[in-house]
């Protein structure tokens, strides 16, 4: 039975950052602390630490909805260096 | 040619069971017989993905899964990272031979790609340009693999495929340990 | 003319080429792509069928009951809990003697959720009264599809081709199809009024309450008329020939083994490896097991018979081996493997036979 | 509305007479409503319910219909096959679904799914509010507080309003009738049959050993339904109206007590007065849906 | 597959007539010929023969709805003589 | 104490003694009673239970899956048409181990519509892991009922009580009632923690996506934990004592007859009949098919083996026949009769054990 | 409706990063609400579907939700089930169904049967349009002319709608929700968990791979859909109210274009101009309806 | 008592079942076995009904149905009409009676029922009155079978059907051939 059974684990599918094309910049400068980047954030890789976000490179797969959210243009996207 | 078994490593979304399948069209041209074996399960965009590909000239009797193929094709350097790649043939999307300890062939399919703007959702879509190089390496003709081209594609895309497939099988380049 | 195919789109190409007029089919990996193809062929107009988005498979088999008793050749595709959700309405149409014919890409039932080919869902058809054909690769996928809707039409009995799930139906192989006017020549119009038709001004009233006799001579004519299928298989006139049973380096074999499916193929490398090797070891491959090929098994005159199989009967075991233990003359060995689409390669299959010639293999492959 | 009048019914049977039903079965007098309505048109699927054994036994068939016996959840499905087949051979026909209530609790997401392709057929749910032929057990459809085998202290849920639900569901035809009066049934169901793709009926059939009134009393109690505003008959055939027949019950006024439909009835015996103001309550509340859709739709 | 196919025939469930506890007799002079006991028999078991109807006792269960439906009281519900 | 009760009201009676938790089920001839009863109990308050009057037989058993999984002890019922429409249902469940009960009132599959009793449906089960036992009267329905619960709970498996339709089910018979101490004693409340709970706060994930080999080894412990419910049967520690099968003046035979439901009571007064001729006959009741009674079969050493049931699986004839055939060590003979309901009485089978001992007798007892 | 602020939601993940769902996915991103509204009170009951997978493989979930796997056509079975246990042995907490729209295809019997049960739940059906977990079949739901790949020249039927049917339903709360509006989203989780019985809400979830856009405007088309009036967001809590995101598109000229909701996405690419003025036909028609409704509800 | 098949002949309503029920109960409160079994299969009121009765001292073992019962007891003179009535003794609910060439015993149970006004749906409700005459046939005491109708029916309904049994019971008359 055991087998059947699974736990709360972060990286259920690996380092799902290695799907990445784009990667998610964040310029602290340019953020008004909305936090909409992290609540549309669908895998949930961006941590609010002290008001400021940090997003989890190990697991942001670079679906690029945090920088069309952010009306501040905060958020950009760059393409990973080697695809 | 004995049996024959090749494994193609791809992100979901490159393309990897449709070169195994074009492959399999080219050796059916080429009067083999072949299968084209796609990861058997639930894919999503992004992950790693195994495709297989086996060509003999007598029937292809088996149907397990390849466990150690002579060939393996990897469609992106940064799958190194994560998958161990060991055979006596590495055919691989890279700039440079970055592997050792067996024989390499390396195209650069990604630039052929982009050059030829075959992007999808900002991935370049490099299957047809990796199958041009894996033809020339196992030995079939540039028609054959056109032809198996034609038959997968329709219209200009057939067109660019076909140019992107005979750049690869042109440029790939051979480096032995 | 040879094409590269997967098992599901040889089956979607045979379908088409049977001229099948009614397609219903929901959605479940691994047969996914069966039905995709051929709502592609109908909507592109290359078949001209009706094919009906259903919202389940206990749906899909009711819509293709109702089509053809109302005389169309129909047809439908399933898998594993797809087939479960349908099974009341498999024995419905088995019992109604309507001639369909269905797609049976095998998979494990869950949970846990698993998708790869275990051969437990064809066999819970195996008492309804349909007949079950289970192919080794897309080339028979195909043909037997073709073959099931001339015999499922002659003899008023449903069929079932089975094929592997991903190892046949995902697996893109050479194909040799035939002219479509050779599979017109060998499968005509289906008659329209066999063995009933239910059409507006022809007042019959088709599966009410009988007597109780009456269901149990159903039964009996169903399982008497089955008999005769083999016959029907072997004089098909198909463009190639066919049979219950192939048999692979079987005329001196000592030892056999029977199986069915895809692995069979990595099965008869491995039994090339050990002939040469000098063990005297062939296999008879089940290529249909309703009707069971009884005889063909009593035959088998040899040191021992193993029995390999993807599927275990709780609390019996090895569902394939009893069934060959009811009839052999000769030893049975059974042994469960490769169940939950357990991958079991050539290597394996050397291995396992040669434990099975030495008589140290045990029941389960784990 | 096309009024009928019974002078010009044909006098032919489609429902024979010396078949199983009970005395005064509001199944059997739908059934021949059918008939008199469509007559040769039609060709029933039914699945399980009482009208599987009202279909006859052995050789011998009830129905002057064609009639083809279903599995339970599967009707309209078959519906979708059969129907194929007539377009495809040439045959005028309609496919029409004779189905009970209990037929469209198990088999609901068969009657939507059917809906939501807009298959060619007919569905008629004659409604008799709980699985007679398996012995008065509650449905979906059983009516609040009715006492039934599984409900013995009376449902405890609301009547599933399935004309409502397939309204929504944007069928082709949706309608409510009743076999107190049949020649309403019979004009829809001769409209339902001139409009194309999914037509929907909900018969309101009150059955005598179900609901426990005498078997000369099923017109009248259907008839009361409609009178005290319980049952609404109304039809949508791409416009929504309240049918003639309960238009004057729109006037609270107009309508019979209520006491009257529910006292006739057994598995109604053990309502306070409490309950019945309650029921009171969800008539008014659904008449002013009713109106509301009118007004919309 | 015959034994599985019924066609249409009068008394599917033998001569229901005997069911009956009560008989509905017919009053020809009350009657105003109005139909609806033909109408709502449920059991179909009532005739038209020029305009004036006619139970088939045969068949007729006894329901008493025909009674019960018609205005002029031309149908009257009779205990049967033996139960 | 002594009561006349219908098998059903037996099983109803079974299931309030047992104190189960939850019930939902839904109403299909002759399973019907059964849930009335309990729903007349829930509500007069007899037995503190929820009571689901659920839309369909696959939500019955989804119901119950959810309940069971929640901790509680629960139970359902249902008949042909009905089962195959909790088809996947039925093997969800026995995949998820889970020791839900359920009585199953055996009746013929349709078309044509029969609602008389045949065991085809019970046996549509034998390969899901269910634990299926087949009861002769209402006696045994009710203690088979109860052990169910205390088996079911011990070794994780669902269980499934058999009982003849309208035979067992409709007859009211004498039935022996033991106190509800008795049974308390029996029957501990159920261990809410196993073999898995579903509860707020306790994230776990049951019945994803896990690797092959994990699907292929469920079924493997779940055969091997099948092993040993001959043992929890033996040593329940029931008031009465129960085993797999009944012997039916055994110890001498000759000619053994294997049988199994309502009818076995009059093939054991045919065989007192034969016994008074001096025939050595007697029988092996089947009093569960699974796990399958092999040892005892294998075991028998007699001249020959009459297997005597109420199914087909066509195409390859009696079921039952089938699996003693691949066990016993003395020749088999199968017999197929009272399918779809035919009724078989003492005199059939004094006739039917005679053709037996003299080599008289065919396939189908027509 | 009481207003989420963002910063007062929970920090605490209930959907873990690294899981299987594709890049934008709309299921993650309602899962991820779901645990923001109702964290530690819910278990998850979840049918086969795209979901299946994300929940993780072996032994690694990728929830902090206890999580049941269900066949298909269960899941709200399961939940009453499942909740009668929590209820019996004094758990705290809500069965969740979260189901895909195939969901409610295939277990609309079981859906319907739950909510007229009144069962304690709250099921979710988040609707991508499509069966994407099969590979983007058409399913009840999917949008008028949309392709797929078993209607690869556009689907012929009208999306199915299921909120208005669930309403009819007579469920205790139900409300329509969207993956673009996330605290709108949850605050409706939240007014569902405090009402009692059968919750349902219908999450409009637009799905990257299976509608053909890029997986940065997952959120974007999704609000597209509301703007353009398409997808209209209301909740019903015995109270029939269009939801103040809605409200303004009630007046048509305030609505965004239809072509830039529908132009973004490939599975649209081939609509004619008299397609999409049929569309737009048809949404001004909903809106009269939803506004009709709102006035009697 | 070695085992005694008894078959209930009725119309559909009049309770032939419950009357199989009783006497089983009074058999069981007798000392010995029994079984009561319903017509199997759907019955609709006002058809013909077959139950059945077995009694024995010694657990009763078959569940086929009876064949060749040795009592017959009809509910109503008019099954005589479309039933066969074959077997030693016969019970039949009449003034009279009514058959030939075996032992006849007659009560006037319609009567019994319709004077304590033990009516359903304008049928007499002739079971319990039936069920006396049986048992006193069967030699089974009142006390028994009392015992198992209040067993059956509670309240008022119990004090008449028991009524309706003792007047049967003690009114039942035996004519021979
Ligand atoms: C799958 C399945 N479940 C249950 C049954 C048993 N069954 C037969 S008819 C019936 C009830 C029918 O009720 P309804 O549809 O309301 O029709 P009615 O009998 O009231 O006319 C049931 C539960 C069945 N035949 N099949
Ligand atoms: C009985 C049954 N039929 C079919 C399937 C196959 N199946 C699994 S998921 C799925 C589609 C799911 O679609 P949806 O519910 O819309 O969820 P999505 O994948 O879009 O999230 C299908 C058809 C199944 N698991 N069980
Ligand atoms: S790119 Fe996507 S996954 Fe990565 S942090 Fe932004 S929203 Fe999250
Ligand atoms: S129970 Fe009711 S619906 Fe069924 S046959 Fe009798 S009267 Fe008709
Ligand atoms: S009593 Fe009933 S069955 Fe007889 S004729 Fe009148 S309505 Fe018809
Ligand atoms: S296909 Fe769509 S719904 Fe499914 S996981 Fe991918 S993005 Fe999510």
């Amino acid at each position: 039975m055991e087998c059947m059974i699974a736990k709360p684990s972060k990286g259920s599918a690996g380092k799902t950052g290695l799907w990445r094309t784009f990667k998610p910049i964040y310029d602290e400068s340019k953020c008004n602390n909305c936090l909409l980047c992290w609540l549309y954030c669908p895998e949930n890789a961006i941590d609010v630490l002290n008001g400021k976000i940090s997003i989890d490179y190990d697991y942001c797969k670079g679906c690029g909805i945090c920088a069309k959210i952010c009306a501040k243009k905060a958020i950009e996207m760059v393409r990973e260096e080697e695809v | 040619m004995a049996l024959l078994e090749v494994m193609i490593l791809s992100f979901g979304g490159q393309g990897g069971v449709t070169a195994a399948r074009i492959l399999a069209i080219t050796a059916l041209n080429e009067g083999k017989f072949a299968q084209a074996i796609p990861q058997f399960g639930a894919e999503r965009r992004g992950a790693l993905v195994r495709s297989f590909l086996r060509i003999s000239d007598k029937p292809i009797r088996r149907h397990s899964s390849v466990k150690n193929p002579e060939i393996v094709a990897v469609f992106s350097e940064k799958i190194l990272k994560i998958a161990e790649v060991k055979a006596n043939t590495v055919i691989i999307n890279s700039k440079q031979p970055v592997l050792e300890n067996c024989k390499v062939f390396y195209v650069d399919a990604s630039s052929i790609a982009l050059e030829l703007n075959l992007i999808s959702a900002g991935w370049p879509i490099v299957n047809t340009a990796m199958s041009g190089a894996m033809a020339k390496v196992l030995g079939f003709s540039f028609g054959s693999l056109k032809d198996a081209i034609e038959q997968t594609f329709s219209g200009k895309l057939a067109d660019l495929n076909v140019q992107a497939a005979k750049r690869a099988y042109e440029e790939v380049k051979e480096w032995s340990a | 003319m040879k094409k590269v195919l997967t098992g599901n789109y040889a089956v979607a190409e045979a379908v088409k080429m049977a001229k099948a007029e009614f397609i219903a089919a929901y959605p479940i990996t691994p047969q996914t792509t069966i039905v995709e193809r051929l709502a592609e062929m109908v909507e592109k107009g290359e078949l001209n069928a009706e094919f009906v988005r259903v919202e389940s498979e206990h749906s899909a088999l009711a819509a293709v009951y109702g089509a053809s008793a109302g005389g169309l050749r129909a047809f439908t595709a399933t898998s594993s809990h797809g087939l479960l959700y349908m099974y009341e309405m498999c024995w419905w149409v088995a019992n109604s003697r309507l001639p369909v014919v269905m797609a049976l890409v095998t998979r494990t039932i869950g949970p846990p959720w698993n998708i790869h080919t275990d051969h437990t869902d064809l066999l819970t058809l195996r008492d309804s009264g349909w007949i079950l054909a289970m192919s080794e690769n897309a080339q028979e996928a195909f043909d037997l599809t073709l073959i099931g809707f001339k015999v499922a039409e002659q003899i008023d009995l449903p069929f079932a081709v089975g094929l592997d799930g991903f190892q046949v139906s995902h697996t893109a192989e050479v194909v040799d199809i035939p002219e479509q006017s050779e599979i017109d020549r060998f499968l005509p119009e289906r008659r329209r009024d066999k063995p009933f038709v239910i059409e507006p001004g022809n007042p019959i009233t088709v599966g009410g309450l009988t007597a109780n006799e009456c269901a149990m001579m159903l039964r009996h004519d169903m399982n008497k008329d089955m008999e005769k299928v083999g016959d029907l298989v072997r004089n098909a006139g198909y463009i190639r020939d066919y049979d219950l049973v192939e048999r692979y380096r079987l005329d001196d074999a000592e030892y056999v083994v029977i199986m069915m499916g895809a692995w069979c193929g990595d099965a008869k490398e491995a039994i090339d490896i050990l002939r040469n090797d000098g063990v005297q070891i062939g296999m008879l491959r089940l290529r249909f097991v309703r009707p069971f090929p009884a005889e063909e098994i009593a035959k088998l005159d040899c040191r021992k018979i193993l029995v390999v199989e993807r599927d275990c009967s709780i609390g019996k075991g090895g569902i394939i081996a009893t069934e060959v233990k009811s009839v052999a003359s000769s030893p049975v060995q059974s042994v469960m493997a490769g169940l939950g689409g357990v991958d079991v390669g050539v290597e394996d299959f050397v291995s396992m036979f040669r434990g099975f010639v030495k008589g140290e293999l045990g029941e389960w492959w784990l | 509305m096309v009024v009928v009048r019974i002078k010009d019914l044909p006098k032919e049977k489609f429902l024979l007479p010396g078949n199983t039903s009970c005395q005064g079965c509001p199944h059997a007098l739908g059934l021949k409503a059918l008939g008199m309505a469509l007559g040769d048109d039609v060709v029933l699927i039914v699945p399980a319910g009482c009208t599987t054994i009202i279909a006859g036994s052995r050789d011998k068939s009830a129905f002057k219909f064609p009639c083809l016996h279903v599995p339970f959840a599967s009707a309209p499905a078959v519906a979708t096959g059969l129907g194929s087949a007539f377009k495809r051979l040439g045959k005028k026909g309609i496919p029409v679904v004779w189905m009970g209530d209990g037929g469209s609790d198990i088999g609901f997401a068969t009657l939507s799914g059917a809906c939501v392709r807009k298959d060619d057929m007919i569905v008629i749910v004659s409604d008799n509010e709980a699985y007679m032929n398996t012995g008065i057990q509650t449905s979906g459809t059983t009516f609040w507080k009715a006492k039934t085998t599984t409900s013995p202290m009376g449902k405890r849920e609301e009547k599933k309003d399935l004309a409502l639900i397939m309204l929504m569901h944007k069928a082709d035809y949706v309608a409510t009738a009743s076999v107190g009066y049949v020649q309403d049934f019979i004009s829809k169901l001769r409209k339902a049959s001139e409009i194309d793709g999914f037509r929907f009926i909900h018969l309101h059939s009150p059955c005598p050993p179900g609901w426990g009134f005498d078997s000369s009393e099923t017109v009248e109690i259907a008839r009361l339904a409609v009178k005290c505003g319980a049952w609404i008959l109304w039809e949508f055939d791409g416009k929504f109206k309240i049918s003639p027949i309960s238009k004057p019950y729109a006037d609270k006024a107009k309508r019979a007590p209520l006491t009257e439909y529910l006292r006739k009835q057994r598995r109604f015996r053990h309502l306070s007065d409490e309950d019945i103001a309650e029921i009171e309550r969800r008539i008014d509340e659904q008449w002013k849906v009713i109106l509301a859709l009118e007004s919309v739709f």
